[in-house]
């Protein structure tokens, strides 16, 4: 199987499926020509042209509305956000407006789309190119957030996504985007939004994360291993509605339970996971439900040492999971 | 003598006496929904009362068989001529099962019928704007001919999405039909605290686009307008932002009290140019509304209205279980 | 002391801050000469004049940003958003500029300024006048988020977000308008922002909610006190930052929890009050935490039989109750 | 010979020099900047060249004892007017915990500095459109005569909070200058993507305020319309839409690469209008700008420069733990 960037998956999902569905189309700011900001549509405008690869004014209500409207009317369109952080002008059309085509018109009309954005920090983006927002929409029923942690959960989960009936927020992390690299086969496949995923399997100690902090996981829990510490990584993959079962079995697999995100503690989406577990397998548990999350500040500043202060890594990760199999 | 107006716009006898038909049909529904609220048979109307010749000139400007309409609150006037039915509309007035706009979910004024391309509305103002938009675009990419065709109020207007939506169409030059109901308030707010321009079909310079104002209350000048929009849309000419300019007769809503901020003079003042009157008057003087017609209109219209109502009061509520339905598509 | 209603406490606690200070205006849709939809701002126009209290055009991201802008000058603007659902236009203002200009300028400048908004169902409101939006905003650092459930603690803690130095998000419940009475003191006070309340004392069981909800809790803790069942009662009043420690106190106090909200469950404020019990007082639970809230449905329809069932009661609190009891 | 057209805006030779030495400190502060960021000491610019004529131009119309600038992110030489130093400037492009800005929390570009009146900005774009606003309407309550000054771009002025700040500016009649800096590209999308009408400042009619399009590589022209709508406004007669046309000099940032969708030529074609160069030959030809001040003046801002960025390069960042400090007011 070919070794590609998570990046390079995105790109290649959205070129198949506009491939294999002329229904399928791209708007957003600098997607066309200058492929995206990151390059997430390089190629897109060269092959399908600007009427499939649109650079629409620089108005993110628009993007989302009119995209919404395209939707209802049966194309299938995927809209990038430049920034996850800019998704904001855009929250009346999705939450009041995408979210709740299918419930209000009692299932007569419904909005196919995909709203694409890269998040997370670690990139000297400062306060405004690093936010995670995901859960400000984890509680928009209608909606489905899908975050996925590697080149190959990407290309299946977007896949996935255009082709579901429902809007869907695909965020991206963007540092993963050059960072990540995995195998992803060259037929044709998707992925079950909905699904959490089992990332490695371990007896000690259970850690439920999604996005980078998966990757930061695994990179800890091979330290562990070399002390005998064997860890539990569960990959949440879609945030919105959870996997409930998943998170459920994961937790009273082992009964020590770390929750990770690079979001910032209070409200985030490990909030829901612990109400989860406290609800369904508290008596299971034999430590406190721990949270390994970013500061409660609005996000990580620019300057290298208040950035890394934010930011959770490896070492963090590391440290979190000995104190919880030592507990 | 009156002269024939409708005939320089290809509009035949009977035409104009749909048109007339199709507004007081709209005046009536709209009567007896408040007659229920009053009798607290529904808990909520808006209305469509002053409105009904601006809506009904310029859907009747429509081709009811293809194109798009994404009506707000008010627009009973629109839906009526694109297909949706009085008993349709108790439905929605009585929130029962069998309401197609939303299955008895939404309040009314909440259009959505997909079989008569009336798109799904919400309740925050001016999001159908974008929507519009996009159907066109969809059209175009397809290679269909049809336009689509938004409505708002003059307070709506200034809303971010009117901005974004309409500059988005003219730039992409789609044919969409953005037509501003003025009727002069914003629930409380009149016109001069919500804009300073003179007036809101100005804004469409602002887009490159063709904008124009009309007498909301002369449902002949308002489908001569729309024609033309329609028209231009098709040749890919681009969209056209339209201002009717009528008055708002009734309150807001059944919520609302209007004599905390307008008088009734002013009210009784603007129900002289009510189109259901003067359009009236233009068909007698011309002879299409005769006393026998107009008697067996009224008769055949009250009937309707009752049907309507009868059926719609004794039609069941969706079962409390099936709210959980529809969140998202089943199986799908 | 005379008994108000809780809209009469919004209004006298906004026409004294007022009184008291010339900075302070109210600006929103038909807050003047209508004196609000709701009323809440009767007899301010009259007493005040148009030009502190204004009547905006038709534009939420306007009211925010203006009020923001005057706000940062030295202003403490009360702005009113009609219905908590049209607050969604004024997202990006709300949490990319009011919640971050004290933080992204270094402390240099700040924004002194109120939303007001009211929210919930029960009043045939349908989808988007029945909403509670709180959870949205309930993850971003820089925000408080007052909700308060008795005329007492409307006036005071009203009166604080108005004199409070950093954006204040206050939702009143508008179905409490007018059911919710109780006495006010004539003189001036205020309640801390950021302190949960006990509103009842109880040793079997902890109910913590916030809102209309802590009334259906009190009518279902009287039932059950005529079985012999106790049940303490804690109000959030402030939902987001939350107030630990009281939260931690009054779970360890039964060991029985049940969160209330008339939220969607998935998402919600009881997410991470759920998880804060989860994390800090695990051991001390008798019982899972359990949590009684809407359906994960978008909002509240407006036919009677879809309304009752998707808005919690005392029946239903009553019986969650009964049933963490006998756990 | 040339004629000396600022004598009749009652500019001085003084006055005029100034502006150009403003001018020519910001536009060597950006390429400082570049050549900092090209040597991995700096993530990140974004730059002013091609817009200081304007920026400067306008800021020079201003009182800075008493308006308020909401500048946007290219704005070097509107800060550099308002009191803000090179220092201050290289200080917040090392994120340094000095920087008056943000104390390294924001990109640079991300202006603020309140004993300096200029209000502090975010990233996502035209959110300071409605706080210039609200700063007019609370001047006016107060009964002060101050104008507030803001700037955006044209991709920029398709947003929402464009469009309501504007109408929200007009309705009150606020002293708001609102100065849009068409720059032709929205990083990489050009003009005729982003608006179809034939100029920005068209848009003030749909608002019913004064609107004008001026040469943004002639400061001079931008001082005299700036000035005027700042008297407009102090008379309490209003907001006006200024847009000023010049061209993006280099990339949209130091992460974009603008071969991908310009050509060199364009560029090279544009920089031929460079306010630098052709309103330092007018100062020259009026031999304003002598030989021997020029060398001085050169001199003087690499010395500026240099100063700043040593100070900057060995100032200390903020304490990792600092980034917890200033959520919410201490002990309020
Ligand atoms: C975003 C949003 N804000 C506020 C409201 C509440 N609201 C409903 S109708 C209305 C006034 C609309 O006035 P206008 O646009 O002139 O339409 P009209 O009712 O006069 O026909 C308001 C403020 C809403 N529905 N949506
Ligand atoms: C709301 C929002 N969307 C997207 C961006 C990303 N972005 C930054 S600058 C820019 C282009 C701005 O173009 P223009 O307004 O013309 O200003 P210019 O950079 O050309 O001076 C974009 C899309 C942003 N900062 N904010
Ligand atoms: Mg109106
Ligand atoms: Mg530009």
């Amino acid at each position: 199987m070919p070794v590609i960037s998570y990046i390079e998956a995105v790109t290649l999902a959205i070129k198949e499926e506009m491939e294999r569905d002329d229904k399928v189309f791209v708007l957003g700011e600098d997607v066309g020509a200058r492929g995206g900001v990151f390059r997430a549509t390089s190629g897109l405008y060269e092959q399908f042209g600007e009427t499939r690869v649109i650079d629409t004014p620089l108005a993110e209500s628009a993007i989302v509305g009119v995209g919404i409207g395209a939707a209802m009317y049966g194309m299938r369109p995927i809209a990038e956000i430049q920034f996850a952080d800019f998704i904001m002008p855009a929250v009346n059309q999705i939450v009041s407006e995408a979210a709740r085509i299918r419930y209000r018109s009692n299932n007569d009309w419904n909005c196919p789309m995909v709203i694409r954005a890269p998040y997370g920090g670690g990139i000297h983006g400062a306060l405004y190119h690093s936010q995670s927002v995901e859960a400000m929409f984890a509680c928009i029923p209608g909606l489905k957030i899908v975050m996925p942690s590697t080149p190959y959960d990407v290309k299946g989960l977007l896949k996935a996504a255009i082709r579901d009936n429902d809007p869907v927020l695909f965020f991206e992390h963007k540092r993963a985007y050059r960072l990540i690299k995995g195998e992803v086969p060259l037929e044709d496949y998707t992925l079950p939004i909905g699904k959490a995923d089992i990332k490695r399997n371990g007896q000690d100690i259970t850690v439920i994360t999604y996005g980078l902090a998966v990757h930061f996981a695994l990179q800890a829990a091979e330290k562990l291993a070399e002390d005998g510490i064997s860890a539990h990584v569960l990959d949440l993959r879609t945030v919105y509605p959870l996997d409930k079962a998943a998170i459920i079995e994961a937790a009273k697999k082992t009964g020590k339970v770390l929750l990770v995100t690079e979001d910032n503690k209070e409200g985030s989406i490990l909030s829901e996971v612990a109400a989860i577990i406290a609800e369904y397998c508290l008596f299971d548990l034999d430590a406190p439900i721990q949270r390994l999350a970013g500061p409660d500040i609005p996000a990580m500043p620019y300057a290298p040492t208040m950035e890394k202060f934010f930011m959770i890594n490896p070492d963090k990760l590391e440290r979190a999971m000995r104190d919880l199999a030592e507990f | 003598m009156t002269e024939n107006r409708h005939a320089k716009l290809g509009l035949s006898n009977r035409d104009v006496l749909e048109i007339y038909e199709t507004m007081l049909l709209a005046r009536k529904i709209d009567e007896r929904m408040w007659l229920l609220n009053r009798a607290g048979k529904i808990p909520f109307v808006v209305s469509c009362q002053g409105q009904e010749a601006a809506q009904v000139g310029a859907a009747f400007a429509l081709d009811r068989e293809k194109d798009f309409v994404l009506p707000y609150y008010r627009d009973m006037g629109v839906v009526l001529r694109f297909g949706m039915t009085a008993q349709d509309l108790m439905l929605s007035a009585f929130a029962k099962a069998e309401d197609p706009n939303s299955g008895g979910r939404q309040m009314p004024g909440h259009f959505g019928q997909k079989k008569n391309r009336i798109v799904t509305g919400s309740s925050p103002v001016t999001t159908q704007v974008p929507h519009a938009v996009g159907i066109a675009l969809a059209g175009k990419m397809q290679g269909k001919d049809f336009v689509t065709f938004t409505t708002f109020g003059e307070g709506s207007s200034n809303q971010g999405d009117f901005h974004e939506g309409v500059n988005f169409a003219a730039v992409h030059k789609l044919p969409v039909i953005f037509m501003c109901e003025n009727n002069k308030y914003a629930i409380s707010v009149p016109i001069h605290k919500q804009l300073a321009c003179k007036k809101v079909s100005d804004r469409a310079i602002g887009y490159g686009i063709q904008g124009v104002t009309v007498d909301g209350n002369d449902p002949l000048s308002v489908y001569e307008v729309v024609k033309a929009a329609a028209d231009r849309g098709r040749r890919g000419e681009g969209p056209t932002l339209i201002e009717t300019i009528s008055y708002r007769l009734t309150p807001h809503s059944s919520d609302d009290d209007d004599l905390a901020y307008r008088s009734r003079a002013e009210v009784e003042e603007a129900k002289k140019q009510d189109a259901i009157v003067t359009f009236k008057a233009y068909l007698q003087k011309l002879n299409i509304l005769t006393t026998s017609i107009e008697t067996e209109l009224n008769e055949r219209i009250a009937q309707i209205v009752n049907e309507a109502t009868e059926y719609a009061e004794t039609a069941p509520y969706a079962d409390a279980e099936s709210a959980l339905r529809h969140v998202y598509g089943e199986g799908g």
